[in-house]
């Protein structure tokens, strides 16, 4: 399959152009049409996922075409283990939103328009391998965002929608100086990313630390690493569910992705000097701060979006370890984050889709009610606290034993957030399906086979690689190896400034 | 992707079977799961019942077979092994879904399963009215996956698949009846405060691994470990040698697990379950786990003699403390709750002072006794319409005499008197005790003259005297089903005669238990030579003081010769007040560590919505402030930061109106002015 | 090539035609019954003209009138753009409700005149030239300004705008004399030269020590009248109230057009006539005035200013004007790194800024037709009352001008931005940066008030006319397209970056 | 011509001039006298440039330029002149501080 990476991420594209076409009252084409662009990009995904080469850190199906020759902008597609992935988990995830949005009422055109627009944004920002495409792909989701939060959001919407949109921006326009940096100190200039490693022996450290700082903040916000997360409790809970489980299953991914994707490559001394600070110290502190905040949480949307920045806290953990462990933690954590705050989402979506609100008080005996509902709910409840035998045991214990070896006083704040996470679950888990039923909600109706649909496959994927992470683990490891050895392995570049040399 | 390293010394058998002693009952817990609504919808309760205790049974009866090929090997080759595929394979880091089956392996899944599948079978009569019968089934099924798992799997990570599993499964099922909202904050209480523990564990394995590595090779196999941990003397972390923080933290895992100090608070609490599972996790098997773990790597204990001796301290504090609150309970089954707590504490002491396998032993025997004990008192539970108070029982040998004599013999058997299974084991552990340090004796001796008074108080409270239930229950009282008297008649026949698997030397007999055990956990010397008079003598002391405990006991229950109000108020009354409110330890972690926990909680979020995202929302932040000293904390510090730089750009964009004033007079003067101050500027360089 | 007057005639037929045009128009109107004939036809002659100034490009380049203007890529560039600029005024006029009743000849004839005007701002190659042809530009632009008879705003933006725009000339040209008096001569090739030799210190030392102030003197005061023109702070503030009073269409003409011709103007006397050419791509700020840290200080505070100034406006024409501040002080981002990459990220973005404010102007317009309004209520749920297509055109448009990808807006700072950080000058990259945030909340708010905002219940549907909605079409095509593929427009501008000296 | 007066003397004039038209255009409030302002502003400037042509090596351009300038501030008198009138007829009064409808 030659430029699958290209269809992967125009398909969708095609999709919102073909759906913009559509009259807008015949809803349930335009819902199943949005369905059906969904998923090629996931047979395809599956196909790489099948068709991968796990043995070598090279990048693969690597498409190259000249773009705007006179700024030598190209148009580079490619995947490593890493970037296959988070491909998979956003193919994975965009016909589970679909099918999340089937209840959208109000201008139904225009919802799933953007919401292909926005999975056509994520794709590519996964396959780029031009920095310049990288960051027009980066730019591309935040309208689409902006608009599913602003217009079909919630009450404050359009507080959380701006907030989210100027936060990003703030970070992006940060990475653009910092793109445009690397750009002009590599000669002759490019933004090809794979140039742009191969030279990183040449920067300086002064020059590293600068551009890392820029990447990073722009990075950062993403994650969202402390104190640029504020965004995200907004958005999470004015958006409606289906954006919810993209923001916090693919794109706060890519603020971690983009760190190891730009900064641990090309900037490797910058990443030494700074891993222990801006990462680990700064990771960990997301860990216990975000727990610590969850717990004080009286939405369950809120609850779950400070989830959220305390288990993106493990990933940076575990990449500024630098250990095998530590990294390889981090990106499954990464994906496993994905599908199980997805579900995590999607099920306080099916309680919201019904009783219309979220507080945590106002439920009770949940359980009794909806058996299967809570049966699901129990899965992702636990195996968002790291319960052995579902998938985030795996990468979070490989992340804190990476982190032990790093800094053992770390891994032991970090780790004790496994009583802070039960804490907080078990609480809201106790507040909202346990208890005597609550006689307002005595008569919902148990999850229906739509919903069932949408949170089986994820279920399914979080006790399989509980059981066998090397479905992942395969496919990252080779990639991840490369990566951490050629930050360990940097050293300054030798002085060839005129200054240096001179008596 | 299989594991490269083969422990060449050791002859090692491998059986396919063995992945079928924990994957049976995971199977039926899968059936129940899915399907349990519609089997038990069409064949009833029985169906579901059917499947769990099927499977439970099959296991059994894999782990005998499994257990007569191992007793078919040379003594020092048993060892079996499972590898059934891969798991996490990542640098040093290799670790496959592997079983092993050893005498101690052995001698654990014996208990589990045998005395599992009593429970299952019981567990059918006492949940006779239950609508969700299938999800107990389910629960009860899984949890013996996860205890088997904890105790087959052949890696620290695999345990502690096993070891939170059953935190899980201990969990939903004290808090089965979820309705009801003591029972849930039960299992929360119990699962988080397991959580503490396993967080100790965890950092435990993380430390061994590293150290391991760094001293050559890292491993977190068992049949690996033996070999490598050699080289883990004479390292150190923060000044301390690490094989003793290895062992502290994972010994903080064991306090968690097995109820002790200082995370024993749970246990009491757990008794919010249904009967049969206090009966099983709570007292015979999850709780033991601790025990279990410190057996299993006895070796790496052994090396670190700084914990062993805090694991006796805290044992032996924990044996004394658990049995005075156990006096003044006056709920059955906290009584037997605190009781656990108390002969978990033997259990420990045992292990720190090396006794291996007499720890493993009381482990065994206990599981007989305490699990009769508990499945007696919920026959009478369920006899009293789920009345669990004793002062409204009395009488009630005339009612049920078949758990009346169970009771007792079990009751007897944990009081130590000569001949029972708890005679043999806890003198065992006495005596080792002793040969450590004669303090630690002596308070072991002292506890089991409490536990020997309080169960009797316990037996006399409820199965003597005057029935003190209202007229109603009495009418209705009656001895229960057969699928409740006969696991209890076994378990009491296993309680009489269990001990003489380990009959002691001193008395003639082989010890055939500890010598089973061996291989496994070995044994540590003790220096010095110690008459056999002195064991004798030992021995009748602890029996002496049994005696009395339960004449003292039957004195004030059953002949009144004292009160016991007049009891309570020894001392003011506030010893009993003490033992009655268990410390005030509850108290104390609700006013520290919950208290502080949620207080930061509450901090950070206000600091949240405050702070970082006010200062975007600048002026607006100062009033949110104010409604959030007031009560309010969902709104902003964090987020105060970010909001007070949108404010403050805002308002500067006001400024910048304001000099837009319209007037043609002020935009020259800005010309002139703006102007004037360039050249000034420029030609002042 | 340096042609006479006579010889130059041929060279010089947009500006001729423009010249028939102005004259025709003005006596057509009183021959013509149906006015709107008047209009077409200025619309067929700014076709035309950008025609004609289409067909110049690539020919011949030299100096026209005896060094006057200039004929090279520069100016072709710019004429282009320009009359772009005129056709879109034109455009625009045609269809406004409010200036379908005043004088259409005369009307037209004007704008005709700011085009001509404006063409020789951007050729112009000599002072008294440059003069004549802002002044041109400016009093036209005067009466443009107050055109609408009734208008008290018109007519109170006209004279602040006249009164403005006097004294901010007059400081020019007072700095202009000063260059003349020290350089000898009005021609910029001659400037430069004995500029050249001043920095060198060719002439004598003592000469050289006093030059100095004096050229800073005069490139302050000239900046004045230049700075005017595009709307840099300090000089800035007559264009909010302008921008407000003034007839849409010469709004839209002024923020795309004038501001054009200023910067050509500004790059035209900064550059080749008082800079010295390394060869190299770079350029040297001659006789050492370091005009330079100046102007970076004046791109920083203009754009910071309009941003912020614009957070709280509530008038859409106003909102526009202080954006289009904030414009120029992207703009003079690639003008301070004297490079010809920055020069060439100016004339980039200037193509990209004509395409999206007209764009968004003649949204405005159709609005403003439609209600009479033109604050940003007007724009209330528009995309759920029958704007659904303006609507997306005026997204596109006010996101390009935020700066956005995949927009033209995008592409077009990010040569900007490209040109500054080789020049390594990361204060005013960050400070750009920053203001392309805060920019964006104005900018969003339009797009919340016509998306996320519900129409009032009373509002009445929108109707969407088909002569502004082509114009307003074509636009955002482009702004899309040159926002992904813009090889055409950057070829162009690299083409068009010829000066000629003689 | 007296040796004593030379160009300096005539760029003295053109400066005062300027500072003279600057005050007026800053301190009036009547938009006559505003305009009137303007007026001094430019004609500094054509002294400068009439004294440049005269003493300095610049030939006649300064002197055109300066003729150039006399017409564009007849031109640009003409068109203030009709806007204040327009002013003045519909509001009585020609008072630029007045005039703040457009503002902020």
């Amino acid at each position: 399959m030659d430029h699958i990476l290209t269809y992967m991420t125009f398909i969708p594209l095609a999709g919102m152009a073909f759906i913009l076409c559509m009259p807008g009252g015949a809803t349930k084409a335009i819902r199943l049409t949005a369905l059906g662009f969904t998923i090629p990009p996931l047979l395809m995904a599956l196909w790489l996922f099948a068709n991968f080469d796990r043995s070598t850190e090279a990048m693969q199906f690597m498409e190259r075409a000249q773009w705007i020759p006179s700024f030598n902008i190209q148009y580079i597609m490619g995947v490593d283990g890493l970037s296959v992935t988070m491909i998979l988990l956003t193919a994975l995830l965009c016909p589970i939103c679909i099918l999340a949005s089937w209840n959208i009422e109000k201008g139904v055109k225009g919802y799933f328009a953007l919401f292909l627009l926005l999975d056509a944004g994520m794709t590519g920002v996964f396959c780029a391998l031009d920095f310049f495409l990288f960051y027009i792909f980066w730019e591309v989701m935040l309208l689409p965002m902006y608009f599913l939060i602003g217009i079909w959001g919630g009450a404050r919407r359009e507080y959380a929608a701006i907030k989210f949109f100027l936060y990003t921006l703030a970070g992006s326009v940060l990475m653009m100086i910092a793109m445009l940096a690397l750009y002009f100190y590599n000669e002759p200039h490019t933004f090809d990313m794979l140039v742009l490693m191969d030279n990183a022996g040449t920067y300086s450290r002064t020059f590293q630390t600068w551009t890392w700082l820029a990447l990073f903040i722009g990075f950062a916000i993403k994650i969202p690493a402390f104190p640029f997360h504020t965004w995200l409790p907004d958005a999470h809970v004015e958006a409606p569910t289906a954006i919810s489980v993209i923001l916090a299953g693919v794109l706060l991914k890519m603020g971690t992705y983009g760190i190891l994707r730009f900064c641990y490559p090309m900037l490797p001394l910058a990443t030494q000097d700074m891993a222990f600070w801006a990462l680990a110290a700064l990771g960990t502190w997301n860990i216990v701060y975000g727990a610590l905040c969850a717990m004080a949480q009286t939405d369950m949307k809120k609850l779950v979006a400070y989830s959220s920045i305390s288990h993106m806290g493990y990933v940076m953990l575990g990449m500024a370890t630098m250990t095998v462990q530590g990294i390889n933690g981090a990106v499954l954590q990464m994906f496993n984050h994905g599908t199980i705050t997805a579900m995590l989402f999607l099920l306080v979506g099916v309680i919201y889709d019904r009783a219309h609100h979220r507080r945590i008080d106002g439920f009770g005996g949940l359980a009794s009610v909806m058996p299967v509902y809570t049966g699901i709910m129990v899965i992702a409840f636990f195996a968002a606290m790291g319960l052995p035998g579902l998938s985030a045991f795996i990468s979070e214990v490989l992340v804190l034993l990476g982190a032990w070896q790093y800094s053992p006083g770390l891994a032991i704040v970090a780790a004790s957030a496994v009583v802070l996470t039960a804490g907080y679950m078990l609480w809201m888990l106790q507040r909202v399906w346990l208890g005597p039923v609550n006689e307002e909600y005595a008569s919902m109706p148990d999850v229906n086979a739509r919903e069932i649909l949408m949170l089986a496959p994820l279920a399914v994927i979080v006790i399989v690689l509980g059981v066998y992470p090397h479905a992942i683990l395969d496919l990252i490891n080779t990639s991840l190896t490369a990566i951490n050895n050629t930050v360990l392995s940097a050293v300054p570049p030798v002085a060839s400034l005129p200054l240096d040399v001179l008596p | 992707m299989v594991d490269p390293h083969h422990v060449a010394d050791v002859a090692v058998h491998s059986s396919q079977l063995l992945r079928w002693i924990p994957f049976i009952p995971l199977l039926g817990a899968a059936v129940n799961f899915l399907l349990g609504t519609r089997i038990q919808s069409r064949a009833g309760r029985g169906g579901v019942a059917a499947v769990a205790i099927g499977s439970s049974l099959a296991s059994f009866v894999l782990v005998v077979i499994s257990f007569f090929s191992l007793l078919a090997f040379d003594e020092h080759s048993r060892l079996v092994i499972d590898t059934v595929a891969p798991w996490v394979h990542i640098g040093s880091l290799n670790v496959d879904i592997g079983f092993q089956f050893d005498p101690l392996s052995a001698v654990m899944t014996l208990v589990i399963t045998g005395i599992g599948s009593l429970i299952h079978i019981y567990s059918y009569g006492y949940m006779d009215e239950e609508p969700a019968a299938w999800r107990f089934f389910a629960l009860l099924n899984l949890f013996m996956f996860a205890m088997l798992t904890l105790v087959l799997g052949d890696s620290l990570l695999l345990m502690f698949v096993g070891w939170e599993g059953v935190g899980l499964c201990s969990w939903a099922l004290i808090g089965f009846w979820h309705q009801d909202h003591v029972n849930t904050t039960a299992g929360n209480k119990a699962f988080i405060v397991n959580r503490i523990g396993d967080f100790g564990f965890l950092l435990g394995v993380f430390l061994l691994f590293w150290s391991l590595d760094s001293a050559g090779q890292a491993s977190m196999v068992f049949r690996e470990l033996p070999a490598l941990v050699g080289g883990l003397d004479g390292m150190a972390l923060w000044g301390v040698p690490v094989v003793t923080l290895i062992t502290l933290f994972l010994f903080v895992g064991a306090t968690g697990k097995s109820a002790q100090i200082p995370l024993f608070v749970w246990l009491p609490d757990a008794m919010a379950g249904p009967t049969p599972v206090s009966a099983l996790i709570h007292a015979a098997t999850m709780v033991t786990a601790g025990v279990y773990m410190i057996g299993r790597l006895s070796f790496l204990f052994a090396m670190a003699p700084a914990t062993l001796e805090v694991v006796a301290i805290i044992a032996a504090a924990t044996a004394f403390f658990a049995a005075t609150i156990g006096i003044a309970q006056n709920d059955i089954k906290k009584v037997l709750a605190y009781s656990t707590v108390s002969q978990l504490g033997y259990m420990f002491i045992a292990m720190g002072v090396g006794a291996w396998a007499a720890g493993i032993f009381h482990l065994v025997t206990h599981a007989f006794f305490k699990a009769c004990l508990f499945l007696g008192a919920g026959s009478v539970i369920h006899a009293m319409h789920h009345e669990q108070d004793m002062r409204k029982m009395g009488g009630l040998r005339h009612y049920m005499p078949r758990t009346f004599w169970t009771f007792l013999i079990a009751a007897v058997a944990i009081a130590g008197v000569p001949g029972t299974a708890g005679f043999f084991s806890k003198d065992e552990i006495l005596w080792n005790a002793y040969l450590h340090s004669p303090a630690l004796w002596v308070m072991g001796f002292l506890s089991a003259g409490i536990t020997a008074f309080y169960m009797f108080r316990l037996v006399f409270m409820t199965f003597y005297g005057e029935c003190r239930a209202d007229e109603h229950i009495r009418e209705h009282l009656h001895e229960s089903s057969g699928w409740m008297t006969w696991p209890l008649i076994i378990l009491a026949v296993g309680s009489l005669f269990a001990g003489f698997l380990g009959v002691p030397a001193a008395l003639g007999g082989s010890n055939a238990f500890a010598h089973f055990l061996e291989p496994v956990v070995g044994h540590m010397e003790h220096s010095g030579h110690h008459s056999l008079a002195l064991e004798y003598g030992l021995m009748a002391a602890s029996v002496g003081i049994a005696g009395l405990g339960i004449l003292l006991a039957w004195l004030i229950y059953v002949k009144k010769v004292f009160s016991a109000e007049s009891l309570a108020r020894i001392g003011g009354g506030w010893p009993h007040r003490v033992f009655l409110n268990k410390y005030y330890v509850d108290e104390l972690y609700g006013a520290t560590v919950l208290r502080g926990t949620m207080g930061l909680s509450t901090l950070f979020a206000w600091f949240d919505r405050t702070v970082v995202d006010g200062v975007v929302n600048g002026s607006a932040s100062v009033t949110r402030i104010g409604a959030t000293l007031s009560g309010a904390f969902d709104f902003r510090v964090v987020d105060g930061l970010v909001n007070f730089t949108a404010d403050a750009i805002h308002a500067f964009g006001g400024v910048v109106r304001r000099v837009q004033t319209g007037s043609l007079n002020t935009y020259l003067y800005v010309i002139v002015v703006v102007v004037a101050a360039v050249l000034f500027a420029g030609t002042w360089n | 090539m340096n042609l006479n007057n006579i010889q130059s005639l041929p060279f010089s037929l947009p500006e001729g035609l423009l010249a028939v045009g102005v004259v025709g128009l003005f006596l057509l109107e009183l021959v013509v019954k149906r006015k709107a004939l008047l209009g077409e036809l200025a619309l067929v002659i700014t076709a035309a003209v950008t025609c004609l100034v289409a067909m110049q490009s690539g020919g011949q380049e030299g100096l026209l009138f005896g060094g006057m203007v200039a004929l090279d890529g520069f100016s072709i560039f710019f004429k282009l753009l320009l009359g772009l600029a005129g056709f879109g005024a034109v455009w625009m006029s045609l269809g406004s409700d409010e200036m379908r009743d005043e004088h259409p000849g005369e009307y037209y004839a004007l704008l005709l005149s700011v085009t001509l005007g404006m063409f020789y701002m951007a050729s112009a190659t000599n002072m008294l030239m440059a003069y004549l042809a802002l002044e041109f530009v400016s009093q036209v632009s005067y009466v443009l300004t107050g055109f609408i008879r009734g208008s008290r705003r018109g007519a109170e933006a006209a004279l602040k705008y006249l009164v403005y725009g006097g004294v901010a000339s007059g400081a020019m040209l007072y700095g202009m004399s000063l260059i003349y008096g020290l350089t000898g001569s009005l021609d910029y090739a001659v400037i430069s030269q004995v500029m050249a030799g001043l920095g060198s210190g060719g002439v004598d030392g003592a000469v050289v020590a006093g030059a100095q102030p004096v050229i800073y003197l005069a490139l302050v005061l000239v900046l004045a009248g230049v700075g005017y023109k595009i709307a840099m702070v300090p000089f800035h503030m007559w264009s909010p109230d302008v921008y407000e009073g003034a007839p849409l269409p010469v709004t839209a003409l002024l923020s795309v057009g004038s501001k054009a011709a200023g910067f050509a103007m500004m790059i035209r006397f900064f550059y080749p006539a008082v800079s010295a050419y390394d060869g190299d791509g770079n350029w040297l700020a001659a006789a050492g005035v370091d005009w330079q840290s100046l102007l970076v200080v004046a791109s920083m505070v203009t754009m910071t200013l309009g941003n912020v100034a614009a957070l709280r406006q509530d008038n859409l024409k106003r909102l526009l004007a202080y954006s289009s501040i904030a414009h120029a002080g992207y703009m003079l981002m690639g003008f301070v790194v004297m490079a010809d990459d920055g020069l060439r990220a100016m004339m980039f973005y200037m193509v990209v800024y004509y395409i999206m404010n007209l764009g968004a102007f003649t949204v405005l317009l159709m609005v403003l037709n439609q209600s009479g309004r033109e604050d940003i209520e007007a724009f209330k749920g528009l995309a759920w009352r029958g704007g659904a297509l303006p609507a997306a055109a005026m997204l596109i448009f006010m996101l390009s001008l935020a700066g956005l990808p995949p927009f033209a807006g995008f592409i077009g700072k990010f040569y900007l931005f490209a040109a500054v950080i080789r020049q390594e000058m990361w204060v005013l990259a960050v400070v750009g940066g920053v203001n392309s945030v805060v920019s964006l909340y104005y900018y969003a708010r339009i797009v919340r008030s016509m998306y996320l905002d519900q129409p009032a219940e009373d509002a009445p549907q929108f109707v969407a006319d088909r002569h502004n909605g082509l114009l307003v079409g074509v636009l955002a095509v482009a702004t899309l397209v040159f926002g992904v593929w813009w090889r055409p427009v950057v070829a162009l501008a690299d083409r068009s970056l010829s000066f000629f000296t003689g | 011509m007296p040796e004593a007066l030379g160009l300096h003397h005539f760029l003295l004039v053109g400066a005062a001039l300027f500072c003279m038209g600057l005050y007026c255009v800053l301190t009036r409030r009547n938009a006559i006298g505003i305009l009137m302002g303007v007026e001094l502003v430019l004609n500094a400037a054509n002294v400068n440039y009439i004294a440049f042509s005269r003493y300095g090596v610049g030939g006649v351009d300064g002197q055109v330029f300066s003729i150039f300038v006399i017409m564009l501030a007849a031109a640009e008198a003409a068109i203030g002149l009709a806007i204040v009138l327009g002013i003045y007829r519909r509001s009585g009064s020609i008072d630029v501080s007045q005039m703040t409808s457009l503002r902020g």
